[in-house]
């Protein structure tokens, strides 16, 4: 399991294989559950020109690497891993990518799931955007993924 | 005893500087702590804590070289 | 939303990139739910050489254009696509894709999930292994992808 | 009237083919299309039905032109 920073823009596709291709358990995953979080260009009703992400390092991978700890203690995962994006941001751009490798898919819905409310809610990011307006705002509060929109 | 205080985001933003340096004798509480490293603002209730880079609460007593850090709820993901 | 059927061996990340690159909806997908089911080399503790996966030509395609519909109807999908192999299959080739793409992550999750149970339990495709043992076996039934293993 | 039945998997050999073309004059359902299409085998209780590709119960009654298939639990994905 593993948990990356990157301060410049990622291709998900590619981290995901490089780091599946590091994993010895091949053909013993069934399951594979990938969320990808992209930056929209609007929020809140406001056009979204970028984003600064800001992150306390140090804290911040503790807190991910918490996360793939707690997860593999509910669930039986195979292998997960975690890329986040910090720094300046433009839409389109990849946030946050969460893989877990698992038998079944039951555990890998469950812990992929798992995996992003926590980082939501408790690893230290927080987002600013720049409007299109100019304006820059702090976005206050992560919402809740498990009520409906 | 010497510790180090932290805020993050808007909450630096806030107190108006993203770090301090905080000497002193008596025991103290991040609650102390705050009060006394951002005179006249009170702690916001959403305020989160972390001392040495895991999450606390604001009861608890500050040790001599802690890191303590102050920020707003997070909105990474 | 579409669905695909193939016959010969499919690389994921090229399909997921070339649907997604049609879409016309760029930045307004916040994010992107995805499930791999890729074939393992054992099935209830036997070793599995390899694997026959039988369908429905036309009432399969029929089924999973009806289980994207349903899904659209109860979650804001931007989007969502499934791919499924079928013929002869071998262990770590991938049996199903199904990626959603969405605003929030609450639907995209909820949505993916949604179609892999409703896949696994309505899609008419029928798996028979040949195990190393050289024995053939029809598998009977599919497992409850809520329940933990 | 006339119909074709299919069998798809495990059915498909257990029943012995995976097609026939049936006719017949008097009404039928799907059960009677099983009765009367392989003869002496019980139907299984897991069976699954079609009717032109979509799902469709045991006691519906089937038309001329009609597509009928039986088959065992899906196991896809």
């Amino acid at each position: 399991m593993k948990v990356k920073i990157c301060s410049a823009a990622f291709n998900p596709w590619q981290e995901i294989q490089a780091y599946q291709a590091t994993l010895a358990t091949s053909a013993k995953f069934g399951a594979t559950s990938i969320f990808i979080g992209t930056m929209r260009d609007y929020n809140e009703g406001d056009a979204v020109q970028s984003m600064t992400l800001d992150y306390y390092p140090g804290m911040t991978e503790k807190q991910l690497e918490k996360i793939l700890t707690d997860a593999e203690q509910c669930w039986q995962i195979i292998d997960a891993y975690i890329v986040h994006r910090v720094g300046e941001i433009n839409p389109d751009d990849t946030i946050v990518l969460v893989v877990v490798w698992s038998s079944h898919r039951g555990d890998a819905f469950d812990a992929s799931r798992f995996i992003m409310e926590a980082l939501k809610s408790t690893a230290p990011f927080w987002k600013k955007e720049l409007l299109e307006s100019g304006q820059t705002r702090w976005v206050e509060k992560n919402t809740d993924g498990y009520q409906k929109m | 005893m010497s510790i180090k205080v932290r805020y993050f985001a808007s909450l630096g933003e806030q107190v108006g500087r993203s770090e301090s340096e905080l000497t002193f004798s008596q025991a103290m509480t991040v609650r102390d702590v705050w009060q006394l490293d951002t005179i006249e603002k009170s702690i916001p209730d959403n305020v989160l804590v972390a001392i040495n880079m895991e999450y606390a609460d604001l009861d608890i007593q500050v040790q001599d070289g802690d890191e303590v850090a102050f920020f707003p709820p997070v909105t990474g993901g």
